[in-house]
């Protein structure tokens, strides 16, 4: 730092350069002579469709897969980043775009896995400090999260920044953030761009991969894009359009147009629940959901709305309420219950959730729709297997070496795809779609867009749930905004602000007796 | 000159099977025949012995001896033994078929009514007993427990048979057995430990839990040698394991020499206690 | 000069001969191969008819239990009751035959569904009650254990009131037809089962769940698969196999041994390991397993036929089995 | 009236007894006292001093080698080998001891470190060589039984010659000091060892590694930790404490006897998951391995004493064993 600080030289000299680096898994080519340059202090956006080679690129320069061939420098040095430990010793940490947590251990000992402090002649574990620490970590983030408590328990997005605090506890000269805002609200984004500015300021150098283009334009100073495992190219923002980057990275331009609100009210009410409730997430949601519409939820992290979509589709039970399916009184007990009632969910983490990751790409596909394809009820007709899954495949631009290839095998937002084109495949009436464009580049993201219109208007029913207030906005024909388990307000699609859904979504009821516990509880004690 | 006899026994971790090993080494030094030794590992393995026994087959042996765990499921392997003209010798109990030219054994059932008779005896002729055994379905185990227990339904009225446990043989098993059958009969007078390492085990609970009663074993091993010198085991049954497998491989020599063999050989069985364990005619039949 | 049709099939076998998926095939047996090229070396009994046919039957009842196991294996289970209730199965099978004196038909038909009966308690404990695979079997191993000796009376059931059983694993249907080829009945069951379990799981729903369940089993059940009775059927074919099983041994010795089966299950395990199925459930063959098992057997007969002292025949066959499995990880690798 | 801080303490003391984990522990027990009320009601010989005494030295051996699986289970791994290195190790004691004539120290210590060599093996061939734990345990167990046969002679090894010998779980230290007290020597060294461990998983870089590797191994390793290190450390540490077993049951049967151990494995893992720890890795106590040692050593010493018979032992205690595991489950749940 100080030797920078004296010679203007030294702290020109880029912190990271990257030079043809090549890279191949079995069936693909992920890297092709990629390059790719970070200099102190700037933020570097890296853009590109799924499956461009981001990761693999930074995955590389954190000592997490070897390079087949190519150069690395940092500050200068050619250097081989073995091993994760390697990249820390040379100042280099890791956001990564798939969680990468011990679920049993607590937050804190998640983030100082490696690096506990030590105490009686460095025999035994100092678990204070270790809390101590991470609660000021947390503090500067301003995140209310328990040190003691175990990652398991927190949400998606919790559990999220306990990894951006792991990220940020190394104190490292380059900042690798893949997708570090996938699951994050727009507070929390807020607060992370507060924290990149710091660091930006400080002299730290960061990498940053998002699909969401608002993003970039606020917080990168430069953009290199990438495209089947090259690099296409690096501008500086401040002299680019979106447009421009979203030509580069898919060789076309694209056009956003908001959605036409159609007329539903004669469309008949294909499901409605009535005071549903569940300890403590659900408290007395009622709402309906008419044929051919896209019925958007709002809220902020944890406000509920997963446990809503997942209680109706009975993968967790309920303590209470009502759920009415074409005008019938039904119990739902089970996801099995649901889809044949032509209920499907989409869930937030296609990982544990979405995928059988050991799988085929068309065994996913055909998944909740296996009976369709058994000649006398046992045999699976293999080939039409095939046929449909390589049609999904095609509408979905799935990049995929085969229909044979594994799931996991996959880069996330083709992983995304596959689970998409599940519940397509499966035909279902009513479909929740938790998160559906988590992690999806702006041109997959738009095909998604369009098949969900293309979906309402053949007349199924679309529950969208979206942490993304533009994405909700474009995309629901009504909007119904959640808060602490509750259902705070519904809006017209028409005239409605991102600034009415806060208002909704913030809407709190009272310091309920858990609420009271989970705001005061003190990180250090 | 490579007179090749395999023998598959019933085990073969045990001192007592190799204690038949070493006899039959001797007899295979003393005649000048090749002989290999095997057994499964627990006494319930009747197919893997069964397997032993197909693999000694291939090996085109002169002459095979065989301790059946289970005879029956052993006839069609040794038909074949019989059409390829392979005397089998039976050793250690009998092969209920007339196929085996002679068999050397113990009869376990008499063996076991004489240590009911001493058991009687020592306890004078009333009172509870116990019997710690290894095996609940092994031919071995169960000729031991009968003959034991027979004899006293038979001939002592006054005995109270309390519990029969058993222990695989395994020491430390056979040992916490004998604890508890301790424990449930305050009164109980002596305990009959089927095998080396049952009897041990009843040594070491009795030990362990402080109590005086009479123990009475079956076969040898230092320790069951050492526990009679010092009286805490009153006295036990051998059998003499380096005699039958001395005289299976004699047999079969024999019988490969096409001499006449008696039908059954009888190796005999034997009470010794600290009276008379040092007569050599007792200590040619232990083992440490 | 060649036409471009020759050309084509040139390259096609080509292709097919350095397919990655052709030598894997090849070279899932290597372990197996090497072992049997070393044996027929080192002793010229081992490679005879009557031994290698010796081998196969070895096999069979090993085979059937890891082919059982195998289905359990894929959905990410573990079954250590395989054992335990083939023995209560052949118990089962004395009983009705023996005991009851009801006709061979029958005794098949109630030892196969006491089997499937039983691998649904398990299954019943796992999928319903949470009960973890190891735990339930294990409880599951030591209560058949017991009741088929409290069954039996602790006493073999004989068969000899049945005169057709010896038949369903000793005589040789195959011989019959080929004189040179006497290969038991046991063993043509061991193929057959293997043939029967390998369609089910390659081209049947009920497969096609089998490595879901193991690969993800939340996301099966969030995509409306009902995981838990899935996970039942899976059980319960795996106990009706271990029947199977029951019925070739008991037939082998005819006799029902009751206290016979503890231990066994390793064995199956290993050779289910071995095959190349992933303990951590999602991925496996049965023509894996059945190699497999046939190391295992190939490997006991060698070293009984070597005469090596049965003491290291332990030690052998434990480090084997490591190298093996070691083998077959670096084949995956390359 | 009450002042505040009396009624603040109240609201404290009411808190700790009614919290979640103040209940939970006293839960934990609850199979374990259920159990030992049936039997008190059943037998009056079963709540004696001398009875209890016993329970615990019958818990000695297996309790030592449920806290050595316990490591390796809370990785997420799996040790069959337990009984058998145990076994191992009592047999190198014996070597030291008896053939070799070297004194006690050296014989204790000399097992001990053939415990922890032989798991360091288990940690390469698992963490190194990427073999399954399970398969690579089971080789070992195989092995080592061999080895253990072998170096013996097939003998077993007395310790005659080494007269402090028993000494170590045999008498009582405890009882020197406290003469209604008993407890003989191995009961202490098992509490010592617990204690250890204890202290060692939750207080400790090791104990965090262990518990870190078991929850996502992948996420450790991504962390920069060297996780190939710290397995084999783990398994090294849980072979030491095999070590200690052996030469808890050399001094109890006052010989090694190289034919033991085989099924002592799943005695031990029984106990471990008896007491909560989770097969899957990530979590577990030693609290919760010692408390399903006892039950299986009360359950097991209640039947006997209530002479049930053999065959119904097996098939009482395979029931109980998925009931303790199932009621834990419920407790969890609620
Ligand atoms: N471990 C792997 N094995 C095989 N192929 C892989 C592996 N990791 C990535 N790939 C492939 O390499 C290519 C690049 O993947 P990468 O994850 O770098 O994409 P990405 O740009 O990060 O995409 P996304 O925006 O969807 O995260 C993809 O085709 C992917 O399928
Ligand atoms: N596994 C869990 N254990 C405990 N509490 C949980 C768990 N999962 C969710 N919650 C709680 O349930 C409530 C609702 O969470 P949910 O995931 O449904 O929110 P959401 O609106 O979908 O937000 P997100 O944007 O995070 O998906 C939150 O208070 C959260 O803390
Ligand atoms: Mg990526
Ligand atoms: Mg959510």
């Amino acid at each position: 730092m100080v030797r920078d600080e004296k010679s203007g030289a030294s702290f020109m000299t880029p912190l990271v350069t990257i030079q043809n680096l090549d890279k191949a898994f079995p069936g693909v080519q992920a890297l092709r002579k990629a390059h790719f340059e970070l200099l102190p202090g700037e933020v570097h956006a890296l853009m590109g469709e799924n499956g461009a080679g981001k990761s693999t690129l930074m995955k590389i320069l954190a000592g997490i897969y070897r390079k087949d061939s190519g150069g690395i420098r940092i500050r200068g040095v050619p250097v081989d980043v073995a091993t994760p430990r390697a990249a820390q010793e040379l100042g280099i940490s890791i956001i990564h775009q798939e969680l990468n947590l011990m679920n049993d251990l607590t937050a804190a000992q998640n983030i100082f896995i490696g690096r506990e402090p030590k105490r009686a002649l460095g025999l035994l574990l100092d678990e204070e400090a270790l809390n101590r620490a991470a609660a000021e970590i947390f503090e500067r983030m301003h995140l209310k999260i328990d040190p003691r408590v175990e990652v398991g328990k927190l949400t998606v997005a919790k559990q999220q920044m306990v990894e951006i605090a792991k990220a940020l506890s190394f104190r490292s000269q380059v900042l690798i953030m893949d997708e570090p805002t996938a699951a994050l609200n727009n507070a929390e984004i807020a607060e992370l761009f507060a924290i990149i500015r710091k660091l930006r300021a400080k002299g730290v150098g960061i990498v940053y991969i998002s699909h969401k283009m608002d993003e970039l334009k606020e917080i990168s100073d430069r953009i290199t894009v990438m495209r089947d495992g090259e690099t296409v190219g690096t501008v500086p923002t401040a002299s680019t359009s979106v447009d421009a980057i979203i030509s580069m990275m898919v060789g076309r331009s694209l056009t956003e147009t908001k959605t036409e609100v159609p007329d539903l009210s004669s469309h008949d009410i294909v499901l409605e629940v009535r005071n549903l409730h569940r300890h403590n997430v659900i408290r007395d949601v009622s709402f309906k959901l008419r044929k051919g519409e896209i019925l958007g939820f709002a809220g902020l992290m944890g406000a509920g709305r997963t446990e809503v979509a997942r209680a109706i589709f009975g993968a967790d039970p309920l303590d209470g309420g009502e759920i009415i399916v074409r005008g019938k009184h039904v119990t739902i007990s089970s996801p099995q219950d649901a889809v044949r009632l032509g209920i499907g969910y989409l869930s937030e983490d296609r990982k544990r959730f979405g995928l059988a990751t050991g799988m085929d790409v068309a065994s996913n596909i055909v998944m909740p729709c296996l009976s369709r394809f058994l000649a006398i009820g046992i045999f699976l007709k293999g080939r039409a297997i095939r046929e449909t899954a390589r049609s999904y495949i095609k509408q979905l631009r799935i990049k995929t070496p085969s229909d044979t290839q594994e799931a996991r095998l996959l880069s996330g937002g083709n992983q995304q795809k596959v689970v998409i084109a599940k519940w397509l495949a499966r035909d279902c009436e009513i479909l929740f779609f938790d998160e559906p464009t988590r992690g999806i580049d702006v041109g997959a993201k738009n095909e998604i867009y369009k098949l969900l219109n293309a979906l309402a208007a053949q007349g199924r029913a679309i529950v969208m749930i979206s942490s993304e207030l533009p994405e909700i906005l474009r995309m629901s024909h009504r909007i119904a905004v959640m808060c602490e388990g509750r259902l705070t307000g519904e809006l017209p699609a028409e005239g409605a602000t991102q600034e009415a859904i806060m208002r909704l979504a913030t809407q709190r009821h009272s310091l309920t007796a858990d609420t009271l516990t989970m705001a005061t509880r003190e990180p250090t004690t | 000159q490579d007179t090749y006899i395999p023998l598959i026994s019933k085990g073969f971790q045990h001192q007592f099977w190799q204690a038949v090993k070493a006899g039959a080494e001797q007899a295979a030094k003393d005649y000048n025949v090749r002989i290999t030794f095997e057994g499964p590992d627990s006494e319930t393995m009747v197919d893997k012995q069964i397997d032993m026994l197909s693999a000694a087959l291939a090996k085109n042996p002169k002459a095979i001896g065989f301790a059946a765990l289970d005879s029956q499921a052993a006839i069609p392997l040794l038909r074949k033994a019989q059409a390829a003209k392979i005397p089998v010798v039976a050793f250690d109990s009998g092969v209920d078929s007339d196929i085996p030219v002679t068999t050397a054994t113990t009869n376990n059932l008499a063996a076991a009514a004489l240590a009911a008779d001493k058991m009687a005896e020592m306890i004078g002729g009333e009172g509870d007993v116990a019997l710690v055994v290894h095996d609940q379905t092994s031919r071995t185990g169960i000729d031991r427990r009968d003959g034991f227990v027979n004899r006293i339904k038979e001939k002592y009225p006054k005995i109270n048979i309390v519990s029969v446990q058993y222990g695989s043989g395994d020491h430390l098993k056979s040992t916490e057995i004998t604890k508890s059958i301790l424990q449930a009969n305050p009164r109980l007078k002596g305990i009959f430990g089927a095998n080396e390492g049952s009897a041990i085990g009843v040594v070491n609970g009795a030990k362990e839990m402080n109590r005086k009663i009479v123990i009475i074993g079956y076969d040898s091993g230092k320790q069951q040698k050492q526990a009679i010198q010092e009286g805490i085991m009153a006295g036990a049954i051998t059998q003499n394991p380096l005699g039958i497998g001395y005289k299976t491989v004699e047999a079969a020599v024999k019988a490969l020499k096409g001499e006449k063999l008696e039908k059954v050989i009888d190796t005999g069985f034997f009470y010794y206690d600290k009276s008379n364990m040092s007569d050599p005619k007792i200590t040619a039949v232990l083992y440490d | 000069m060649t036409t471009i049709a020759e050309q084509d099939a040139r390259t096609t076998i080509k292709a097919v001969i350095f397919s990655q998926g052709a030598w894997q095939k090849v070279l899932a047996f290597a372990s197996l191969i090497a072992l049997m090229v070393v044996f027929s070396i080192a002793s010229e009994n081992f490679l005879q008819r009557d031994n290698l046919i010796g081998i196969l039957q070895a096999t069979a009842v090993n085979g059937v239990l890891a082919v059982a196991a195998t289905f359990v294996i894929i959905t990410g289970g573990i079954d250590l009751s395989v054992g335990t209730l083939m023995t209560f199965c052949a118990v089962i099978a004395g009983v009705v035959l023996t005991y009851w004196g009801l006709p061979m038909p029958v005794g098949i038909i109630a030892a196969i569904a006491a089997g499937a009966f039983c691998g649904s308690i398990s299954g019943v404990l796992i999928a319903k009650m949470r009960i973890p695979p190891f735990i339930a079997t294990l409880g599951m191993m030591m209560l058949l254990k017991g009741l088929a000796l409290v069954i039996s009376g602790t006493r073999p059931i004989y068969f000899n009131d049945t005169p057709g059983f010896p038949m369903i694993s000793q005589e040789s249907v195959i011989g019959a037809i080929f004189p040179f080829l006497p290969v038991p009945n046991g063993v043509l069951i061991l193929f057959l089962v293997a043939i029967a379990s390998s369609l089910v799981l390659t081209h049947t729903a009920l497969g096609r769940y089998t490595f879901a369940l193991g690969s993800n089993e939340e996301a099966v059940r969030l995509s409306g698969v009902n995981t838990d009775f899935w996970k039942i059927i899976v059980y319960s074919v795996s106990g009706g196999i271990c029947g199977i099983a029951g019925l070739i041994i008991a037939s082998r010795l005819n006799s029902a041994q009751p206290a016979l089966g503890q231990g066994y299950e390793l064995d199956a395990i290993a050779a289910v390991v071995i095959g190349g199925t992933s303990l951590s459930g999602g991925r496996g063959t049965i023509l894996g397993t059945i190699i497999g098992a046939l190391i295992i057997s190939v490997l006991t007969n060698g070293l009984r036929i070597l005469s090596v002292a049965q003491e290291w025949q332990t030690v052998v066959t434990g480090a084997i089995i490591i190298l093996a499995v070691y083998a077959d990880i670096l084949r995956r690798k390359s």
